[in-house]
């Protein structure tokens, strides 16, 4: 699932778990396994951000190494 | 050999001359001409030319007188044409001052002391405005005036983000033009540009219909110009009378691709500059404004590329701001929740086992109330009993009383009754008993005179015999 | 008789006597007789009210005497 | 008859009794007669009342020695 | 009987029997009886309490013994 | 049954206990047998909590230990 | 489309990348696909601003032979 799994995706289903955190909503039963997720998640989301902030700075680093920028 | 007497032709030259400085001396005249058969030596600086007046309505010549102008006449001239721009030549009408003169080899002539240029300049400025007219009046589709503008189709057309393919209207090689290409190849953007060049003789009134055919020329070579370029080439101040001819205006004005002009004049603008696209002063000016036109659209690129840089990485902050804020707020709660469940456990085992006992101790209470109620109750009932069956014992003796009381009365009542009804108490009161023989009597009815009765009395008897009998009344008996 | 006799009867006794002798129906010689029967009743009935009263009030002083009531 | 006689039983005879010497619907034959049977009714009740008591008494007595109560 | 007499039951009773006292529908014939029935019923619900006391207070001592408490 | 009882059901159920215990809707009868039901049900819900509590705590001390968060 | 590319399409598309991502309307997950497209369109005008028409050739079949464009 997570080699589909995008990083809005991931981002509206964190802050689901969240909300649903925030307004006591979740069960002492599944309390754990969201928690889980939401870490999974975050995770997820912040390894798609760095990647995709390596790959903006390269295509920055490349525009400005050029003259006419 | 005659007679007559003979004179030089000097001497008459000379009364000529003496005649005619006798009559105009030094007296100086402002006359109103036209100019005609016009040479100019520019070595000397001198102005051959004839002044003619013509007449209004047959065009024919009515006077006509050369005239020179050299030295002063020649300054004023100069200074003339550049304040006009109108070239000293053939066919113009202007105002002149002159002194008379007569030469004795060069007959009479005039001189040409001074040249009005406002009146010049008020000529030209009646042409300009007629044209103007002219070009509202007949161009009105593409040509409007609002307000001191003169709104054209060429001057709504919208230049092209970058000006690069040129097509440029000058003479060849003019100084103008050699301004405008250095000036656009050494722009120091290094911007390249594609400069086609459409020579052509921008001099005099009459080479209008020239420039007229090489802006066709642009248009008929199919090429996708991003702007047309019409600089003037140089030199003489007198070749703007060009730009204000109706030919040239009507074709600027129409044209379907933007016209920068650059004529290079210090006077009033030209008709042409009033229905071009961007009129500049100078050629130079004019690849200065092309060259900021492209910086422009180069300097938006790089506030776009700026932009798109830092509102990316402001992007990239915002979001690992917003996951760490997810993250805080899922681990906190995720806390509290614990926390919370924690202390409601803790509640809710307060409440079962003080609860439970507070349970206890209240039937405890009520059980000791009702186990009091029960026992003490007995007691009263008992006592209330015991206090019952002493009423109940005084209430029989005081009946008692009363009962015998009332029986006692009773039987007096007859004792004292029987007691008066007895027959002996009667007679001891003075009653008698009345007999006639056995028999009581109650009534006089059954006794006659002279029968024998007897009277008993309460303490003897008499016998007796009745002498008489009255009846008497119901009333009186009553006693 | 006056054994048997009652104080009921005599009382009753008592009292038509007194109605006879109301209404003047009898005469001298039976009133007179009347009377002394009355007298004789009334006499009766003194005595049987008094021999009542005594045993009566002897009961009633038992009754009182007693420590319970 | 006394050992079938219920203090309900005799207490009514008892107003019964007093009722008819208050009305003076008893016979004078018959007085000393209810009044000895008054007596001894009232006799009877107290006897009740004094074996209730003394059983209440007792009852009482043990509840009030258990600690419990 | 008792054996399954509760404490419900017995409360219930208890109270009928206080009731029927204190209006004085009882009479003197039943009352002792009554008591007697009474004490009964209140050594029941006495030791009946004091057995869940110590049954609760034994449940809640092990929980309080307990450490996550 | 308490394999298959959950946090909230046994959640639920012990707050039904307590609401009958601290409104004194529960008998005696079954006081004692509720505070041992309310006992079980507390332990087992605390059990559960420091279960997910020690879950929870390893994914947290996880998320927490990470760089990017 | 590169071949048709004009300063006033680059300028455009170049604007709507910079509002998406000033709105913050594009996704993480496409936001190195816009930065490296934007990157590509700046190159392009800059290039174009100083090539002579044969240049320009070049540029656009340069583009053309990256995968990105």
């Amino acid at each position: 699932m997570n080699q589909e799994l995008t990083y809005e995706a991931a981002y509206t289903e964190l802050q689901q778990i969240a909300e649903e955190i925030e307004n006591e909503t979740v069960s002492v039963d599944v309390l754990a396994e969201k928690v889980k997720r939401a870490s999974v998640l975050i995770e997820f989301c912040q390894q798609k951000l760095r990647a995709t902030e390596v790959e903006v700075n390269n295509i920055i680093k490349q525009m400005e190494n050029k003259p006419g920028a | 050999m005659t007679a007559f007497e003979t004179i030089k032709l000097s001497a008459l030259t000379g009364k000529i001359q003496q005649a005619l400085s006798n009559v105009f001396g030094e007296e100086t005249f402002w006359v109103v001409a036209d100019v005609t058969n016009h040479a100019f030596y520019a070595q000397k600086g001198y102005h051959y030319f004839d002044l003619v007046e013509k007449d209004t309505n047959s065009s024919a010549i009515v006077a006509k007188v050369a005239a020179v102008a050299w030295g002063n006449g020649s300054i004023r001239i100069r200074e003339f044409e550049y304040v006009t721009g109108q070239q000293f030549k053939n066919d113009i009408h202007v105002l002149v001052k002159v002194s008379v003169n007569y030469h004795q080899v060069h007959g009479l002539q005039i001189t040409l002391l001074d040249i009005d240029t406002s009146f010049t300049i008020g000529m030209l400025e009646q042409q300009k405005q007629q044209t103007l007219l002219r070009l509202l009046a007949e161009c009105s589709d593409y040509i409007r005036k609002v307000g001191d503008r003169y709104v054209t189709r060429n001057n709504q057309l919208s230049l092209p983000a970058v000006i690069q393919k040129l097509a440029v209207i000058t003479s060849g090689n003019s100084a103008g033009f050699q301004d405008f290409r250095h000036t656009l190849e050494h722009n120091r953007f290094a911007y390249a540009f594609q400069v086609d060049t459409y020579f052509t003789v921008v001099q005099g009134e009459s080479k209008a219909e020239l420039v007229q055919q090489r802006l066709i020329d642009v248009y008929n070579s199919g090429v996708a110009y991003d702007a047309v370029v019409i600089i003037r080439g140089g030199g003489a101040q007198t070749d703007f009378l060009l730009f204000d001819t109706f030919l040239l205006g009507r074709a600027v004005a129409k044209f379907p691709i933007p016209i920068i002009t650059g004529i290079g004049h210090q006077k009033n603008e030209t008709i042409t500059d009033m229905m071009a696209h961007s009129p500049v002063k100078t050629p130079t000016k004019a690849a200065e404004l092309i060259i900021a036109h492209n910086k422009a659209f180069e300097d938006g690129v790089s506030a776009l590329q700026h932009t798109i840089l830092i509102r990316a990485q402001q992007l990239f902050s915002s979001h690992y701001q917003a996951l760490s804020q997810l993250n805080a707020a899922v681990i906190n709660q995720t806390r509290t929740i614990l926390q919370g469940q924690r202390e409601m456990l803790h509640d809710y085992h307060n409440v079962v086992s003080h609860g439970s006992r507070s349970v206890l101790q209240h039937h405890q209470r009520e059980l000791l109330t009702l186990s009091g109620a029960i026992l003490a109750r007995p007691r009263a009932v008992i006592a209330g009993k015991q206090n019952d069956l002493v009423n109940m014992t005084a209430n029989i003796r005081s009946f008692n009383r009363l009962y015998m009381q009332n029986r006692r009365g009773q039987l007096a009542h007859y004792d004292t009754l029987f007691k008066l009804m007895s027959p002996v108490n009667i007679l001891k009161r003075g009653f008698a008993i009345v007999y006639a023989g056995d028999k009581i009597i109650n009534s006089a009815l059954p006794v006659a005179a002279g029968s024998p009765i007897t009277v008993r009395l309460h303490d003897a008897s008499l016998e007796a015999t009745v002498t008489a009998k009255t009846p008497h009344d119901e009333s009186g008996t009553d006693i």
